[in-house]
């Protein structure tokens, strides 16, 4: 029998420069629910069993470990936890399919504005929002879990290029600052 | 007034009094044989054609703002005869064989250039395609040859060989591409017009087409009605304007394409280069700007002006490929109204008005088509015959799928 | 150059992708005649004001938009989702 | 020459710094230019088709003299506008377009040529012979022609771009700019103040002016300070807002390590992307010359630069300076000139009812007509009537007036409102939505007048954003603006309008006597204002002199359009990021390090890195390899990641019915567990992609698309979806990324798939069955695109390296081994498989053979289209097979044996070509006219680029194992 082990996209790696930390975060089982037509009061239902809903757009909602993300149209991410059954929505793993990448510390919406289109400003971007944009030319989804952090997911083969993205942006806005890169 | 070296000398020691307008500013006449409604390069080299191949001189070219005011005054002048495709590979050719007599028909110096296009690919599959665009090529009678990567490196040696993220190949080097003076070309054709006797009518806009029981009478403009047997509707970028005014609906989309200049430097690029992976494209002129453009906006629009995701796409592009021209420094953005077809090809043909023509479609490839298109244009207005090299050019092949697709991107307007 | 889409909010127009003309909602029946496909995928008013035209939040919420724009100014007046849309 | 006391430089901090190979001190807080002046260095440039000597003209980024190149140690920086560098610690300079020295430019002959090289020459000459075009002529003007040099090398510098976000976005930090910024920062709306200056303040650092009853430079400083203190505003110094775009979003230069020695890291330059819901455009003014005769020469400067350089720098360009000026504001120069002990040897003012009184003598109702001095200004001769009055002078100070700096507001189709009263263009009001302009950018050209229309503006953008602020305006300076406009000075000689591009009233005049009449034409043929200052010095003196000669007024004659950028912009700046891999994403597949390990060239396909081929020891060439890998996987086993395939699940009720109407053929009765090939068009009836899709569950289908197609088909299912069957149960998702998937193919693939399952199966022929393996849930589809015996394993991301690695390694031990994409396309040659190379856009089913999965029992996207006459027929050029024992080409053209090569008699091409080791000759996919009909027949394959010229044999294209019997077994 073969031993298959598992490896994350960027094997947990961490990176620090100025006050940004950059690290690959292990965020657990990522289940998508797209909601079929009529089906929004099965899928409340069996995510009731978890104490969560289907979030309004751009937000996010946590419960016990368990997070659930707004993806899009009747759709969301349900994170860190194994689904419920769920009645009314196709339900699809994406476990593997994302890398996520915790960006934090003070002056990490200077850093994410290198690439990201939005306004990342803690009154525009408060926490609990969570959006389907851009990170250069990548598509993600941007969390704010914090005053000063955000979780970025992105397409697990892109996840090298994304940390080199938000890496650089951090050196060349440490240099500015004079801080130790 | 013939123009030469011995008359700017003359000119010159006279203090430059002797010059003469190179055209003249007459009213509108109440009736011509033939009216073009648009002075955009096009438009020009119909007149043009007219009066020479054909002997029809009593002519008026409709402009509404000033000659040469649309897509040949803001263009980044490529010349090229490099399509495959039979029905556009025998009109660029022609076009190439007009551009490379130009200067010596028009007596003015259009400053064409045939200083070599390179266009460059990055994968097997963009080499096989290549290969079969410049085989085609030369089918045509036209010039082509295959460059490997030492090959462009020899005569580009300043792109990055070692670090870009699309590797180069090699390239597809057509020796008689190039670039001309754009607005030269407008202001040649408007004078050899002028010449022989055509009306060039500015700030004459035309807002009305008159149709009685199916044949053109004439034309409403600002400055009065003009009666005319045959009219003529060569106004890309307003093309589906003014055949609206026909009762036409056209298979077009109006969508808005940058282009860039920097300041002056000394020369540094000689050739035209195409970087098809990054929709870049660039050349220097003679002033010593470097002239480039990318992709369209991609939405349809009448702006003449674009937006910043696509400047900043086309300027990484200009940096991944030849990262030696960042410190050059862009003076100047323009956009132009492209009349984008659904198979990115263009129309010359009849309509269902008897007497009425319309040459439109020129997606955004219309600067090299000048000559060929005015020629063909003529040609169909003066004979009701479509000219050879551009008898494919139909209104209907969208109806009837005989589609001339180069990019294969299919029916959406804004791919090609 | 931005766009509000009805999902995600006000964003930047590079997130999205430009498909065309409305049209290309009014598919023709099977069967229907050439004309109708001509007008369908080709034949365009393509008017300097006022249009309607179809846009793909594809850095988004992945879903089609019809945006009520001009051509001329820019101007955005209305955006609706594709799949919600009304008649 | 520096003047103790005076300017805001830092005399503690001396600076060294080298130009054209000269080393001259500065002090901190100085440009090059200013520099250069308190050095006495007057010459700094040549003239772009004269060269003729310059020096510095203005104090600003609309400097058209006096631009050099920046040397670095890697590279250097053309067409530097020295009025803008700020001189640093090392920093090293030099003049540009010159042939010889500076001072010794020996193209300027071409001063001595002028009448021949009058407005459009080049257009009247140089026809022939043709030939000597590209040889001769036109290398000659190009070297003449442009301005500074590139180096050639690699820009290595560190760029950056970043978005910013603001309710008030503040234009410009002079007076009517600091008010706005104070009046919006004080209600709390988000501000961001850009300056392109580094120090704030504008025209108040320049004159000496009192604010609220303060010196100038207190005020800024008190109002600067607060705004430094408040947290909802962001100052943005060194910063050129360049350009405004649609829906209040405005582009930005900020020069961030330019004026220090280069660091690691520090980027030389940031391109803001800024999105304002207001802006405020206070921008100030641009103080215009008047042309007369020898006009250019170093030393004739801007009035208001020489102010500019005595009170913010502390340096009087010249010993004797003369003013020529039409204003009362003007004055001001030289005044505080003579306050500074400067001789100021006389002004003149062409308005006759003009003051006479100063300390110093004056002249009203005089002219400047003409000027003297070869490298730099000795005398100027003054016509005052009929007399001609000879005044030494080696700095001439001049203004014609000012002009608003409306550039902005009119980046969008606005066009500009001429005002008989500023003798100026004026902002139209609204040109771009949310953008107001205030102060002189609008017309209010007192000090008082800024702040009360910069407050104003501010307010009303407050007032918008639901906020609500008190602030006193301060009192300033509320002089009269009263000026005579002056364009030209009459004379026979040449007066130059635009000096950046040495077009003089001359070459004007010429264009509208050559019928050059409309506006933009006589820019184009005279080249007036498309120099690097974009005419900001010349443009409306120029189409005055244009409305003259065509007896036309200025307001008819019209003006140009500006447009963006503001100012030039480095290409890297705005393509910062696209440097080298940075151009697009980078995606790397699960086994991308096991694939290196081996030595395996990685190629680029669809962003992704994909294995080439698995070169073994002894092997020379990238064929050896292949042929063994091909052979490998005909007679043992291969394995080949193939993850970069697009993989959507589509589940619900509706599935099935979504598929048939995407996929011309039938998916709703495919059993569970089974698999079908599908082939999908395009809405216009062309192939858009082909792929397999499997039925995993009654309601739940997987579909694979090319690698190249994946994102073109997700965004066209979504399409279908939502514009035609948004109320059907079907939801889809990407799953591309979720699975590895795995490539098993060959005699042996069965024996090697069952060594891994924890339960072996037998898979049917386009079967899938869910399996388990080393404790892990993956799915087992039995395709295959070789030919071969093949399955595909599928595992969850994380797992596909160790299942790659574990794959290979048994599959090294049963005579079998990985494969590379080189192979992959000679198995899937060899069987006649299809990739984009055929389905180019441009095939239909018919011409791939395939118009038989076109169900007729339902209908699908591209069905109706694909039956226009001109999509069928043997008119077009079908699929075939080529055979042949030479070698063949991709690219190359078909045609009949014993016919001319031409056009006209040719009848396809070819579009894929590989050497087969299995049928032992050269293999080739392409389409001939009529193909199908043709099997059998000899066409004649010609390639001019890579000089080949074979007969080849048209047969199927299926050249391996046509009845499927190794797929099935």
């Amino acid at each position: 029998m073969p031993e298959l082990i598992a490896k994350s996209a960027l094997e947990g790696r961490s990176s620090t420069s100025g006050t940004v930390t950059l690290a690959e975060v292990a965020v657990g089982p990522i289940t998508s629910i797209a909601v079929f037509p009529g089906g929004a009061k099965a899928v409340a239902k069996g995510l009731k069993t978890l104490g969560l809903a289907m979030p309004e757009p751009n937000s996010f909602a946590e419960k016990k470990g368990a997070r659930i993300v707004w993806t899009g149209r009747d759709q969301a991410f349900l994170i860190g936890v194994a689904p419920p059954v769920l009645e009314g929505a196709a339900v699809t793993d994406q476990s593997d399919g994302w890398a996520v990448l915790s960006v934090s510390g003070a002056g990490v919406a200077d850093v994410l504005a290198r690439w990201v289109p939005i306004d990342l400003r803690l009154a525009a971007f408060p926490v609990g929002r969570a959006v389907r944009t851009q990170l250069n030319h990548m598509n993600v989804v941007i969390l704010r879990v914090g005053d000063h952090a955000f979780e970025v997911m992105v397409f697990r083969s892109m996840a090298r290029t994304a940390w080199h993205e938000v890496e650089t942006a951090m050196h060349m806005v440490a240099a500015r600052l004079g801080t130790k890169i | 007034m013939r123009y030469s070296g011995l008359k700017v000398i003359t000119e010159g020691l006279l203090g430059n009094k002797g010059w003469t307008p190179a055209w003249r500013d007459p009213a509108p006449k109440a009736e011509y044989d033939v009216v073009i409604i648009g002075g955009g390069g096009h438009g020009l080299s119909t007149a043009y054609y007219l009066a020479k191949n054909h002997g029809i001189t009593n002519v008026a070219v409709l402009e509404k703002g000033y000659l040469g005011s649309g897509n040949i005054g803001r263009n980044t002048t490529i010349v090229r005869a490099n399509y495959f495709l039979p029905g556009n590979s025998e009109f660029y050719s022609h076009s190439m064989k007009l551009w490379e007599g130009l200067e010596a028909d028009l007596n003015y110096n259009v400053m064409h250039s045939q200083r070599g296009l390179i266009n460059l690919f990055h994968s097997d599959g963009q080499r096989d395609a290549f290969v079969r665009r410049g085989n085609a090529m030369i089918n045509q009678g036209d010039d082509a040859i295959l460059l490997d990567r030492d090959g462009v490196r020899e005569h580009l040696p300043y792109l990055d060989f070692d670090n870009t993220r699309f590797p180069i190949y090699g390239g597809l080097l057509h020796p008689r591409g190039g670039s001309a003076r754009h607005d030269a070309v407008a202001w040649g054709y408007a004078r050899g017009a002028d010449k022989r006797g055509v009306d060039l009518i500015q700030n004459c806009e035309v807002t009305g087409i008159d149709i009685d029981g199916g044949v053109v009478r004439g034309v409403q403009t600002t400055r009065g009605a003009i009666r005319a047997k045959k009219v003529g509707i060569v106004v890309a970028g307003r093309s589906s304007q003014v055949a609206a005014m026909a009762g036409m609906r056209l298979p077009i989309e109006s969508h808005v394409l940058q282009a860039f200049v920097t300041e002056g430097l000394k020369p540094v690029i000689n050739h035209v280069i195409s970087f098809g992976m990054g929709h870049f494209y660039i050349s220097q002129s003679d002033k010593g700007g470097l002239v480039f453009g990318g992709d369209l906006d991609f939405y349809a629009s009448y702006a003449a002006r674009g937006n910043l995701p696509m400047v900043e796409h086309v300027m990484e592009a200009g940096m991944t490929l030849m990262p030696m021209i960042g410190r050059a420094k862009v003076l100047r953005s323009w956009g132009g109204i492209m009349d984008m077809s659904p198979d990115g090809s263009p129309i010359i043909d009849k309509t269902h008005v008897d007497g009425l023509f319309i040459d439109c479609g020129w997606n955004y490839g219309g600067f090299k088509a000048v000559p060929a298109s005015g020629w063909c244009m003529a040609h169909l207005m003066a004979t009701g015959e479509s000219h050879e090299v551009a008898a494919k050019f139909r209104l209907d092949r969208f109806a009837t799928g005989h589609l001339l697709d180069e990019e294969g991107t299919g029916s959406q307007h804004n791919l090609h | 150059m931005r766009l509000t889409c009805p999902l995600c909010g006000d964003r930047d127009r590079r997130e999205f992708y430009y498909y065309g003309a409305e049209d290309y909602l009014h598919r023709p029946v099977e069967g229907a005649p050439v004309a109708d496909w001509d007008n369908y995928l080709h034949l365009r008013d393509n008017p300097a004001g006022v249009t309607k035209d179809l846009w793909y939040h594809e850095a988004g919420c992945s879903q089609w938009l019809l945006v009520t724009r001009n051509t001329v100014t820019h101007e955005i007046s209305a955006v609706e989702l594709v799949a919600e849309r009304k008649a | 020459m520096r003047i103790d006391g005076k300017g805001l430089i830092d005399r503690t901090k001396p600076v060294r710094f080298r130009f054209d190979g000269k080393d001259y001190a500065g002090y901190k807080g100085d440009t090059l230019a200013s520099a250069l002046l308190a050095n006495d260095v007057r010459l700094v440039g040549r003239s772009f088709k004269y060269h003729r000597p310059r020096g510095v003209l203005t104090a600003g980024s609309e400097e058209p003299n006096a631009l050099v190149e920046v040397v670095g140690p890697s590279n250097q920086t053309p067409n530097v506008r020295a009025t803008m560098q700020e001189v640093f610690e090392g920093l090293v300079a030099q003049s540009q377009n010159r042939l010889g020295s500076l001072r010794f430019d020996l193209l300027a002959v071409n001063d001595y040529l002028s009448p021949f090289l009058s407005a459009g020459f080049y257009y009247k000459t140089f026809m022939w012979p043709r030939a000597f075009w590209e040889g001769l002529y036109e290398p000659i003007i190009r070297r003449a022609a442009g301005l500074g040099s590139l180096s050639g090398k690699h820009d290595e510098g560190t760029y950056e771009k970043a978005f910013a976000f603001c309710d008030v976005l503040v234009i410009g930090s002079g007076p009517a700019g600091l008010m706005a910024a104070l009046t919006a920062g004080r209600s709390g709306a988000d501000v961001i103040l850009c300056e392109e200056s580094h120090a704030l303040g504008g025209r108040l650092l320049s004159d000496n002016q009192t604010v609220g009853g303060m010196p100038a430079g207190e005020w800024v400083a008190q109002v600067v300070a607060e705004l430094q203190a408040l947290p909802n505003v962001r100052i943005m110094a060194r910063t050129t807002v360049t350009g405004a775009y649609d829906h209040g979003t405005y582009g930005a230069l900020e020069r961030v390590g330019l004026h220090k020695p280069a660091r690691p890291n520090l980027p030389r330059e940031c391109f803001w992307r800024i999105v304002a819901k207001h802006a405020v455009l206070a921008s100030g003014a641009l103080e215009r010359p008047v042309a007369f005769e020898n006009n250019d020469r170093p030393g004739i400067m801007m009035a208001s630069a020489v102010r500019t350089y005595l009170n913010r720098y502390g340096v009087v360009p010249g010993k004797r300076v003369t003013l020529f000026a039409n204003t009362d504001q003007a004055r001001g120069v030289a005044r505080e000139l003579m306050a500074a002990g400067v001789t100021v040897a006389a002004i003149i003012d062409p308005r006759p009812d003009a003051s006479s009184v100063e300390d110093c003598p004056v002249h009203v109702g005089a002219e400047v007509v003409g000027s003297r001095g070869r490298l730099g200004l000795s005398g100027i001769q003054v016509r005052k009537g009929s007399e001609i009055i000879e005044i030494e002078t080696d700095c001439l100070a001049m203004s014609g007036g000012w002009n608003p700096t409306i550039h902005l507001t009119c980046h969008m189709n606005g066009r500009p409102r001429w005002s008989e009263e500023l003798a100026a263009f004026v902002p139209m009001e609204g040109a771009v939505p949310g953008l107001v302009a205030v102060g002189a950018a609008n017309g209010s050209m007192s000090t008082h007048g800024a702040l009360v229309t910069g407050h104003a503006a501010a307010l009303k953008a407050v007032e918008a954003l639901g906020r609500k602020v008190s602030v006193a305006v301060p009192e300033a300076e509320d002089m009269p603006y009263r000026l005579k406009a002056l364009w030209a000075v009459e004379g026979t000689g040449r007066a130059w309008l635009d000096f950046a591009n040495d077009v003089t009233t001359k070459d004007v005049k010429l264009a509208a006597q050559e019928g050059f009449r409309s506006v933009e034409h006589m820019k184009r043929y005279t080249t007036q204002g498309m120099a690097p200052d974009q005419g900001k010095n010349s443009n409306v003196a120029a189409l005055a002199v244009l409305a003259d000669a065509t007896g036309r007024g200025i307001a008819e004659t019209g003006v140009t359009t500006f447009r963006p950028p503001f100012t030039p912009v480095s290409i890297a700046a705005m393509g910062a990021g696209g440097r080298a891999e940075g151009f697009a994403p980078q995606r790397f597949l699960t086994s991308d390090q096991a694939s290196r390990d081996r030595g395996a060239p990685m190629i680029e396909a669809g962003l992704w890195y994909r294995p080439s081929y698995f070169p073994k020891p002894g092997e020379t060439t990238w064929r050896d390899a292949c042929d063994r890998e091909v052979n490998m996987v005909r007679q043992a086993v291969g394995v080949a990641d193939v993850s970069t395939l697009g993989k959507i699940d589509i589940q619900g009720k509706d599935a099935g019915r979504f598929l048939d109407f995407v996929y011309t053929n039938t998916f709703s009765t495919l059993p569970v567990g089974r698999v079908r090939y599908g082939l999908m068009l395009r809405e216009d009836g062309l192939v858009l992609d082909d792929g397999t899709s499997a039925r995993l569950g009654q309601d739940h289908y997987l579909m694979t698309t090319t690698t190249a197609a994946a994102g073109l088909v997700m965004r066209h299912l979504d399409f279908v979806h939502q514009a035609f069957c948004a109320d059907w149960q079907v939801r889809f998702i990407s799953v591309t990324e979720s699975w590895a998937q795995f490539a098993v193919a060959g005699p042996k693939a069965r024996a090697l798939v069952n060594s891994f399952l924890e339960v072996p199966v037998e898979l049917p022929f386009m079967g899938v069955a869910p399996v388990r393996i080393g404790g892990v849930d993956g799915r087992l589809f039995r395709i295959s695109f070789s030919g071969e015996e093949g399955y595909e394993l599928s595992v969850p991301t994380r797992y596909g390296e160790a299942l790659f690695r574990d794959l290979v390694a048994r599959a090294e031990t049963m005579g079998g081994g990985p494969y590379g994409m080189e192979a992959l396309n000679v198995l899937r040659i060899e069987k006649g498989f299809i990739t984009h190379a055929e389905i180019h856009g441009r095939v239909t089913a018919h011409d791939i053979g395939m118009e038989k999965m076109v169900s007729a029992k339902k209908d699908c996207i591209g069905k109706a289209a694909a039956t226009r006459p001109g999509m069928w027929g043997p008119e077009r050029e079908q699929l075939v097979g080529l055979k042949t024992h030479a070698p063949i080409s991709a690219g190359a053209h078909l045609f009949v044996p014993a016919t001319e090569v031409h056009r006209e008699t040719d009848q396809g091409y070819v579009t894929s070509v590989c050497w087969s080791p299995t049928v032992g000759a050269w293999l080739g996919l392409g389409f001939l006219k009529d193909g199908r009909a043709r099997h059998g027949e000899k066409i004649r394959l010609v390639d001019h680029l890579r000089g080949l010229d074979v007969i080849c044999e048209v047969c199927h294209p299926v050249f391996h194992d046509p009845e499927g019997e190794k797929l099935r077994a």
